[in-house]
């Protein structure tokens, strides 16, 4: 609101344009062992990913536990140094700053945290947990903040006497909501939504789910939404990232992926969501096994091992993500 | 829409009490913890106003003086614990003696927990070469054995320093070990909690992350481990005074008047001379451990999430 | 396995030097020439004490001083005491036994005891038994072990007559019989209780609740949920779960209790290594000093080791290579 | 200087005549075993020429003895040798024949010059030298000069002529006098001979018993010599506990142990056992409190720099009669031990009588008009005195610090009666070694200091007091007196007169006293507590009388 | 499917009635399961649907008495397993049913193995338990066992350790062992939730076909509707404590009555159609402490709330029709103008 310039707000209007993009992201964390403790190998989290995301939209991230979601999302934020590539925000490079410089690029950059319980410190008031974002970066007067805080909390649907209270207060989905205050708080560009409603329960998670999208609207904010449930991602994106042991295998538009899924993974992934529906019983593509661990992945495509269409040369050589159709993109021999 | 509607529970507005006041609640509810704080809290303030009191608890309140006229005498209606062998007052000893013990055990404790927490949290924080370099000089100084090395550093630096700071600088400095690693893993626990990955993507600097949002998490660890830590740092004082490479001994302590345990002639013949420092020691390690008891149950963090 | 111990010992020469750097210091820092006991105190002639000193290197410079007394503590030379004129090593092989003897007494005792105490608590929590087996841990760990000594030696040794009050053997009977055995062990209950006192006490607490935590583990319901009976999952699936940190105890509890006896040792007269630290820093007997602390900072060392083997051996989560 | 291990023969019952446990009995009973305790650890060296510490000693008493042994009145008296000279200096030592050693080889002449000759042997490491020095020959020998000491020479098996570089009166006293069992030794290196078995482990000698058993630092056991030479030996075994102190009366109650060396503080609760009685005997220490007057150069051997704080002689007496000596000990030494008014314990037969020399009665008003009229003046009214000049004077007294909390109070206390006369005073604990230490070296922050000196049987009190000699702390520097220590040594002057020696050892006293070089304290009676069931028992200034004819009832 | 030829001569395999089960809170008793009836018949698959806290778990730990013991118990009810009543039972006899007779699965693979043992030695206690095998035996029977629930390399996977295994390894591995001794009735409490899609189609595959080769009856907890549509026969809809609506599969997607059900299925996203707002529920579901004592439970949250709601407690229907509800808007006797018909 009020941090906001105007010539960005000006932008907005305008042909929708990258606002974050994302060049063969790499993200090793190092596995130490020995006595001295030096590094005896690498877990490849994210292996050379690539994608952007536009201004105003919501890009989606699915796929297993640990293929590499978070990292991603945590790399992003800087949260992490990231092995390799580069992360253009808002077309600087944020890979390498450090400092206040970084500090600076984190107001526009924020992220709702997977875990309700453990995002939020139980020793802070909620008050001060939103308010501290903006004591970060500026003095405020004490007053114009609590009010600003307290609409805050009424934005999100929570009543102003949650100000003085602690966390250990409220349920899982009231959490969710206070810590999508906090993000909101700096007024931020990018939204990093890292599984916000896993551990919510149906009910609730539409809730939380139908206010990210009001707060889009209203606040013209961009998401990156990582879930693991493609139902919720569908529900929520406009394009959609599907990633598998730390690579991304296919990026397609919210229809084209649904309708068209390209990769076999991807296509058994849809396939193994049960329907709420006892008509639609039907045949599943079932992978067998489990996603191998990403400190010794398999050589060449990573999702041989399981791909019922897998060929010989798939175990060789590891395929890059191509663009095959308009705005579909596939890392599958197949295509 | 219907998100905008208020959702928390209206009915008690004004409830809402910080993790602290829950854990003060829950220990006000421990009974044989607030019995040992009550008891603990006496044995301060007694000792604190030893000199106050002395005056009124004997005819003799001067601690150091010697009364070769009133040596070794029984308790009485005069001395209400008798004398020891200088003809001192066993009473104003140990009223004298208790704030040095916990004098010692307080700032050694303090000290302990000082350079402890500051080495685990910052360990523990930056993880990685910081991490092993504090880790392995942590190791180090663990690797001491504790009363040897007391013996040994006390020896040495006797009469250089005031013996009392000796004392507590070097059971200070040969204890922080396992606090350092406690507060770590601690540390390391509470940093896997997305609140601090929060507090970094919000921009908080490493200091401001520490102190405000991991300390006061690892705080009730530090607490209960503080409290076990004041108690046996009083026992360790009153070891090393027993053994003479305590507390000098011209300065009553619990420690140095149990010492007289040491005399042939005290242990049987003599009971008064060491039977109250001995109880005062027990019953206030006793205390301190039910009060870490109580901490720990009140400060228990399941109780929040 | 192997490979990984030897690493682990190897890993530990650095510690150790760092350890005898410090020792050493110490050893300077002390009043009086400490590295050696070749100078005789009684002569104060001051010509023999400068040759003696120039002999003994005292003027050389202090790394090359630190080098002549590390290497000869290396290879087994750990000068000669002051005291008892004879080497260090011989003294220390001398004294060694007892020690070894009393701690692990120490220690077979505190465990028995803590088993027994940790399990019963930890089935029938908040009962009768519970209580009182609290109320003697409680006293176990506020009670100095001086003040237990003093008092067990009072109570079991001139009252009931139960224990001896000193020493580790009955000198009339002939080495390597089974009286003799019995008497040392006769003469080791006492302070060996006194010396475990503390750990058993905290074990048992430990013991009890980490029971009672691991009672409320899912796998206990799924143990249940299969049927069986419930004494065996306290004594077996609980239980095993519970002896991991406790075991790992062991380690520490080697150089612990080796430094711990110093007090116990001196209340009871035994002649060990404690009584014989003692002793030594009293009468300014620096080799001898200097190499008990090096020998039991080398013991913490091996104590960690042997606590991280013991963990990697009884859990499985754990493995070492 | 400790060397009054030597066993005498005649009973005295000291002043505290609560000893002589053994009078009603019928007789010495045979067998039995007696459990004698120590309360500190021994070394573990047990030969008299290696030993470092008293309690080594004691149980060296039991399996060894010395050539010559001492009477009540501390003069040499035959043992198992006896001795011949006309002028002092060149002597003639006969042996008893047939005394064996343990090992069953006989005792000879050869085992004495062997071990006058380790003694004198440039490795040997203990600290005895001394006593050989004085040997004709001696210090060639030492030096690697000669390979016999030429002042030996031996006449047979049992007969040996001893020449010493010159006459003194104290030869006889100051040699080294015990054998050393020579084939015993074969083939150890002196360098060695301290760390040998036969030292430390294996133990032989020539007395009443045999070591059969050592447990280090924990018991000896030793069982009767039944060849012993001088008379019947009635224990069948003697077990040497160590205990800990605190344990004493405990142990002595329950009858764990039957003998034991106390400590004065435990004096009162023994007594107050039924089945323990207490011997005591006077002893040859005493405890004084010292002022430092100068400085000593180690190098020179002399005494460099005057100390101008004590220099007042009339502070230092007041600072002695302001010291309630009789009051101090009852309440710290319970009344076993007295006030010594002289540098030699009474007990010695060259200490002069009271009358002869100065005495410092405590007299508190007297210390004060000695100090007034000194100008030590409280000017600023303050309550305690200035110096002459009007400075801020106090005592600064120093005390060595062991585990034992009494040291503390005691030294308390005399500062006290310092102040009490208006002298400002502080007590400064000090660790025990490093005491010593600074004592020694004349650290600047020791200005008066308590002491205690072990005197032995030689009477010359030289190596304390002259001004020459290190162990001179106080750093008293008259040449009068040290001229009268001189004289009374020399033969010429002497000759064989110890009546005219005695009294010049008594003008030397005076001569110290009058000048307070430190105020004496305390001579401190040896105290033996010793079970009901114990007879034969004697002990007097000389030490105990021999353990053979100590016995036990009852068993 | 199964469930209907089963349904009729036989006694039901599981009859549950009125069944009120509560916890100690302080020094009173609270009941989170308060008067639930069910049957499960023969060879039929049921699933338990419903929020967080409603009571879903502590109802099946009460079949099987695995409620925390001294805190929870069982208050009231019945229990007839094949028509002999369990609450009752004590420890020991419920040991001869556990994993013989009754099996369960839990939640948490993770945490539900013991870290300690070899999943052999897991395996073959239930053997142990029930059977009269020596130990050669049961570990062969053990590794037939895993190989059974699918999992490659059975003969090393005996010999590790639950912590070597993947989740949905371990889950198979709890399944092997629920199974081991072939029992008639199956508990199966959220066992797929803590998975990923992709395992959790495994496991759900698994446990269709288990049943089957098997013939045994499997309860079913979840909370996921998708999961329900997959696998089961019958469901049952609970909200705090309560069972609020009971029909077979297809009829309660077809035709779902109460209002919670409703709502519940209108805030799932589903895939194949675009919807752009989710139904929500607002608020909680009361702690067990604060449960109204008489009315609808759900009434405080129903957007089709009346004021009788509060007032009138809706029971459901006992007979076995296809389909109950607990809800006033059906009942009979209330005003129809009120009633909210069928579709
Ligand atoms: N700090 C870390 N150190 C080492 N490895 C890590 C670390 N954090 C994550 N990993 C590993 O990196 C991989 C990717 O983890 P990540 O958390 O990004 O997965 P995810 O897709 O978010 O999974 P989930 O759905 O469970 O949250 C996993 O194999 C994980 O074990
Ligand atoms: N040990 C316990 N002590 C007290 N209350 C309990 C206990 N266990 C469960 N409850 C209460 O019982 C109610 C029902 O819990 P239950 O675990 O059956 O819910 P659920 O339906 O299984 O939920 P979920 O989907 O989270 O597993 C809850 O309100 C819960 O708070
Ligand atoms: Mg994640
Ligand atoms: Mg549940
Ligand atoms: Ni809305």
């Amino acid at each position: 609101m009020t941090t906001k310039d105007l010539t960005e707000q000006g932008k907005t209007n305008k042909e929708r344009e990258n606002l974050l993009e994302v060049k063969n992201l790499k993200m090793y964390y190092p596995i130490h062992g020995g006595f001295f403790k030096h590094v005896v190998g690498n877990v490849k989290a994210v292996d050379d990913v690539s994608f952007s995301i536009k201004k105003g939209e919501t890009m989606g991230l699915v796929g297993e536990s640990g293929c590499g979601k978070s990292t991603t999302g945590r790399a992003l934020l800087r949260l992490l140094k990231p092995t390799g590539g580069q992360i253009l925000f808002d077309g600087e490079d944020i890979t390498k700053i450090g400092g206040s410089r970084l500090r600076k690029t984190r107001q526009d950059l924020q992220m709702v945290f997977q875990d309700p319980y453990a995002s939020l410190n139980p020793m802070q008031m909620v008050g001060d947990i939103i308010a501290e974002p903006i004591l970060n970066f500026e003095r405020r007067n004490k007053k114009e903040l609590e009010k600003y805080v307290k609409s805050l909390l009424a934005r999100v649907g929570l009543p102003e006497s949650a100000y003085y209270k602690y966390a250990h207060e409220f349920s899982g989905g009231q959490r969710q909501r206070i810590g999508i205050a906090r993000a909101l708080a700096l007024n931020p560009k990018l939204i990093i939504a890292d599984e916000p409603v896993s551990a919510l329960d149906v009910s609730v998670q539409s809730q939380v789910l139908n206010l990210l999208k009001d707060l889009q609207q209203e606040f013209d904010l961009t998401y990156l939404f990582i879930a693991h449930d493609l139902s919720v991602v569908k529900h929520m994106s406009d394009t959609i990232g599907v990633m598998y042991l730390g690579n991304l295998v296919e990026v397609a538009s919210n229809k084209d992926l649904y309708s068209e899924p390209l990769h076999p993974y991807t296509q058994a992934l849809i396939s193994a969501i049960p329907e709420p529906d006892p008509k639609l019983r039907k045949e599943r593509i079932v992978l067998q096994g489990d996603v191998p661990s990403p400190a010794n992945p398999p050589t060449g495509c990573p999702f041989h091992t399981r791909c019922p269409m897998a060929q010989e040369i798939c175990s060789q050589e590891k395929p890059p993500l191509k663009e095959v159709r308009p705005g579909h993109h596939v890392a599958c021999v197949l295509y | 829409m219907t998100t905008n509607a208020a959702t928390g529970p209206v009915k008690e507005p004004d409830k809402s009490l910080s993790p602290w006041a829950i854990a003060r609640r829950k220990f006000i509810k421990n009974k044989l913890a607030m019995i040992s704080t009550v008891f603990l809290f006496i044995v301060i303030i007694l000792s604190l106003l030893a000199p106050t009191l002395a005056p009124h608890l004997s005819p003799i309140p001067d601690v150091t003086k010697v009364n070769i006229s009133k040596m070794n005498i029984a308790p009485n209606g005069d001395h209400l614990l008798g004398t020891d062998k200088s003809g001192r007052d066993v009473l104003t000893r140990l009223l004298y003696g208790g704030r040095i013990s916990l004098l010692v055990g307080a700032s050694a404790t303090a000290l302990v927990i000082f350079i402890g927490t500051l080495v685990g949290s910052i360990a523990g924080f930056f993880g990685g070469a910081v991490d092993s370099m504090l880790m392995r000089f942590t190791d180090f100084v663990l690797n001491f054995p504790f009363l040897v090395f007391v013996i040994v550093l006390n020896t040495i630096l006797f009469g250089i320093i005031d013996g009392l700071w000796v004392l507590i600088g070097v059971i200070g400095f040969l204890s922080w070990g396992g606090v350092a690693r406690i507060v770590r893993s601690k540390v390391l626990a509470e940093k896997e909690n997305e609140y601090v990955l929060a507090a970094i993507s919000i921009g908080c600097s490493p200091a401001k992350v520490i102190v405000k949002h991991l300390l006061p998490n690892v705080m009730s660890t530090i607490i209960v481990q503080a409290t076990l830590l004041f108690a046996s740092l009083i026992i360790a004082e009153s070891g090393l005074s027993y053994l003479g490479f305590g507390v000098p001994q011209e300065i009553p302590s619990w420690g140095n008047m149990l010492a007289y345990a040491n005399e042939p002639d005290v242990l049987q013949g003599k009971p008064w001379m060491w039977m109250p420092p001995a109880l005062a020691i027990t019953f206030t390690i006793l205390s301190i451990n039910f009060i870490g008891e109580g901490l720990k149950d009140a400060l228990n963090p399941k109780s929040l999430r | 396995m192997v490979k990984y111990v030897l690493r682990r010992l190897l890993g530990m020469i650095p510690m150790l030097f760092l350890v005898s750097v410090v020792v050493f210091f110490l050893a300077k820092a002390m009043p009086g020439d400490s590295l050696s006991g070749e100078i005789d105190p009684l002569n104060t002639n001051p010509e023999y004490i400068a040759e003696m000193r120039e002999k003994l290197g005292y003027n050389d410079p202090i790394p090359k001083q630190y080098l002549s007394w590390v290497t000869g503590f290396v290879q087994g030379d750990f000068g000669k005491s002051t005291r008892y004129k004879m080497p260090v090593s011989d003294l220390i092989m001398e004294k060694i036994p007892n020690t070894v003897f009393l701690a692990l007494t120490a220690l077979l005792i505190t465990y028995v005891l803590a088993f027994a105490m940790g399990m019963y608590s930890g089935r029938k929590p908040y009962t009768l038994g519970d209580n009182l087996i609290a109320g003697f841990n409680y006293t176990g760990l506020a009670i100095p072990s001086f003040v237990a000594g003093v008092f067990a030696i009072y109570f079991f040794a001139f009252k009931l007559h139960w224990f001896p009050f000193a020493g580790s053997v009955d000198i009339e009977v002939q080495n390597g019989t089974i009286d003799y055995w019995m008497s040392r062990i006769h003469h080791v209950m006492l302070p060996a209780f006194i010396l475990g006192l503390f750990s058993t006490a905290s074990y048992t607490q430990f013991l009890r609740n980490d029971l009672i935590e691991n009672s409320r583990k899912d796998f206990v319901r799924t143990a249940r949920a299969k049927g069986t009976p419930i004494g065996k999952i306290y004594n077996v699936h609980i239980l095993r779960n519970s002896i991991i940190p406790l075991v790992t105890f062991l380690g520490f509890d080697i150089a612990g209790l080796m430094s711990g006896a110093v007090i116990t040792e001196k209340i009871f007269s035994y002649p060990g290594i404690g009584l014989l630290f003692l002793d030594s820093v009293n009468n300014r007997d620096y080799p001898t000093v200097m190499a008990i602390t090096m020998m039991l900072s080398a013991l913490v060392l091996v104590g960690n080791l042997i606590a991280d083997i013991l963990y990697g051996v009884v859990d499985p989560r754990i493995r070492l290579g | 200087g400790d060397k009054n291990e030597s066993s005498g023969d005649k009973t005295n019952d000291g002043d505290k005549d609560s000893g002589k446990a053994t009078e009603e009995d019928a007789g010495p009973q045979q067998g039995g075993t007696l459990t004698y305790a120590l309360d500190a650890v021994p070394e573990g060296l047990y030969s008299y020429a290696f030993y470092g510490i008293a309690t080594d000693a004691e149980i060296i008493s039991f399996f060894d003895e010395s050539l010559i042994k001492y009477d009540e009145n501390l003069e040499p008296i035959p043992n198992i040798a006896e001795w011949e000279t006309d002028d002092n200096q060149h002597f003639t030592f006969k042996f008893k024949e047939g005394v064996k050693w343990h090992n069953g080889e006989e005792l000879t002449v050869n085992d004495w010059v062997f071990a006058l000759e380790t003694l004198a042997d440039p490795d040997y490491d203990g600290s005895r030298y001394t006593n050989v020095q004085d040997i004709e020959g001696a210090p060639e020998y030492r030096e690697g000069k000669a390979d016999s000491i030429s002042g030996l020479k031996v006449v047979d098996d049992y007969t040996i002529e001893v020449t010493f570089d010159k006459p003194r009166l104290n030869n006889l006293t100051n040699i080294w006098s015990y054998p050393m069992p020579e084939k015993a030794y074969e083939g150890i290196e002196v360098k060695d001979m301290s760390s040998s078995d036969i030292v430390r482990k294996n133990p032989i000698g020539v007395g009443p018993f045999k070591v059969e058993k050592i447990v280090p630092g924990e018991s000896v056991e030793l069982v009767k010599n039944e060849d012993y030479w001088n008379g019947d030996v009635n224990l069948d075994k003697v077990i040497i506990r160590i205990i800990d102190n605190s344990a004493t009366v405990g142990a002595l109650q329950n009858g764990d142990i039957d003998m034991i060396a106390i400590q004065p503080v435990s004096g009162p609760e023994v007594e107050k056992l039924d089945n323990v009685e207490i011997v005591t005997a006077p002893g040859l220490s005493y405890y004084y409190v010292g002022f430092k007057l100068g400085k000593f150069d180690n190098a020179q051997r002399k005494i460099v720099e005057e100390n101008p704080k004590y220099a007042d002689l009339k502070l230092r007496q007041a600072m002695a009669h302001a010291i309630n000596r009789q009051e101090w000990i009852d309440a710290f030494f319970f009344g076993y031990g007295e006030p010594v008014n002289k540098p030699v314990p009474s007990a010695h037969w060259i200490a002069a009588d009271d009358s002869e020399v100065e005495v410092y009665d405590y007299d508190p008003e007297k210390a004060k008009e000695l100090l007034d009229e000194a100008g030590y003046k409280d000017v600023d009214g303050d309550g305690f005195r200035e110096d002459p000049n009007g400075e801020k004077f106090e005592v600064k007294f120093s005390h060595y610090a062991t585990g034992n909390p009494t040291f503390e109070s005691r030294a308390k206390a005399i500062t006290q009666y310092w102040e009490e006369v208006g002298l400002k005073a502080s007590v400064e604990m000090v660790e025990v070694n490093l005491y010593y230490d600074m004592v020694e070296k004349d650290d600047a922050s020791i200005e008066t200091f308590f002491g205690g000196w072990s005197t032995g049987t030689d009477p010359d009190p030289s190596g304390l007091w002259k001004a020459d000699e290190i162990w001179n702390y106080p750093r008293y520097n008259n040449p009068e007196a040290d001229a009268l220590l001189d004289k009374a040594l020399s033969v010429e002057e002497v000759g064989d007169d110890k009546d005219k020696r005695k009294q010049i050892y008594a003008e030397w006293q005076k001569k110290v006293t009058e000048d307070v070089p430190m105020i004496f304290i305390a001579e401190l009676d040896e105290i033996m507590a010793v079970s009901d069931k114990v007879g034969g028992f004697e002990m007097d200034v000389s030490g105990t009388n021999n353990p053979a004819e100590w016995y036990v009832q009852g068993k | 499917m199964t469930a209907k030829q089963a349904t009729t001569k036989q006694t039901p395999l599981l009859e549950v009635h009125n069944l009120q089960t509560g916890f100690k809170i302080g020094k009173e008793y609270f009941n989170a399961v308060e008067g639930v009836s069910f049957n499960v018949e023969r060879k039929q698959i049921v699933g338990i649907v419903g929020e967080s806290g409603c009571g879903k778990s502590v109802m099946s730990l009460s079949i099987m008495h695995l409620l925390p013991q001294g805190i929870g118990k069982i208050r009231g009810g019945e229990i007839l397993f094949e028509g002999q009543d369990i609450v009752d039972h004590d420890e020991k006899k419920m040991n001869g049913i556990r994993g013989k007779d009754i099996s369960m699965i839990f939640q948490e693979p993770m945490t539900s193995l013991n870290p300690v043992f070899t999943i052999g030695y897991q395996i073959s206690e239930v053997l142990l338990n029930h059977q009269d095998l020596n130990k050669s035996e049961a570990r062969a029977k053990a590794v037939t066992l895993l190989k059974n629930v699918g999992i490659p390399r059975a003969e090393q996977i005996v010999d590790e350790y639950p912590h070597q295994l993947s989740g949905g390894m371990r889950q198979r591995v709890m399944i092997a062992m629920a199974i081991a001794c072939q029992p008639k009735l199956l508990i199966a409490d959220e066992p797929t939730t803590a998975l990923d899609v992709t395992v959790q189609a495994q496991i759900l595959e698994l446990l269709k076909n288990i049943q089957e080769v098997n013939d045994m009856s499997i309860m079913l907890i979840t909370h996921d509707l998708g999961v329900v549509a997959e696998i089961c026969d019958v469901v049952l809809v609970m909200y705090a404590g309560k069972i609020v609506e009971r029909a077979t599969v297809e009829e309660l997607f077809e035709n779902p009555k109460h209002p919670y059900t409703q709502l519940l299925m209108q805030a799932i996203p589903k895939m194949e159609e675009e919807r752009e707002r989710l139904a929500t529920i607002e608020g909680l579901v009361p702690a067990i402490k604060d449960m109204p004592a008489v009315g609808c439970r759900f009434a405080n949250r129903c957007p089709k709330a009346m004021p009788e709601c509060m007032q009138v407690t809706p029971q459901l229907g006992e007979s076995a029709a296809e389909h109950e509800v607990a809800c006033l808007l059906y009942e009979e006797s209330w005003p129809k103008e009120e009633r909210v018909g069928a579709r």
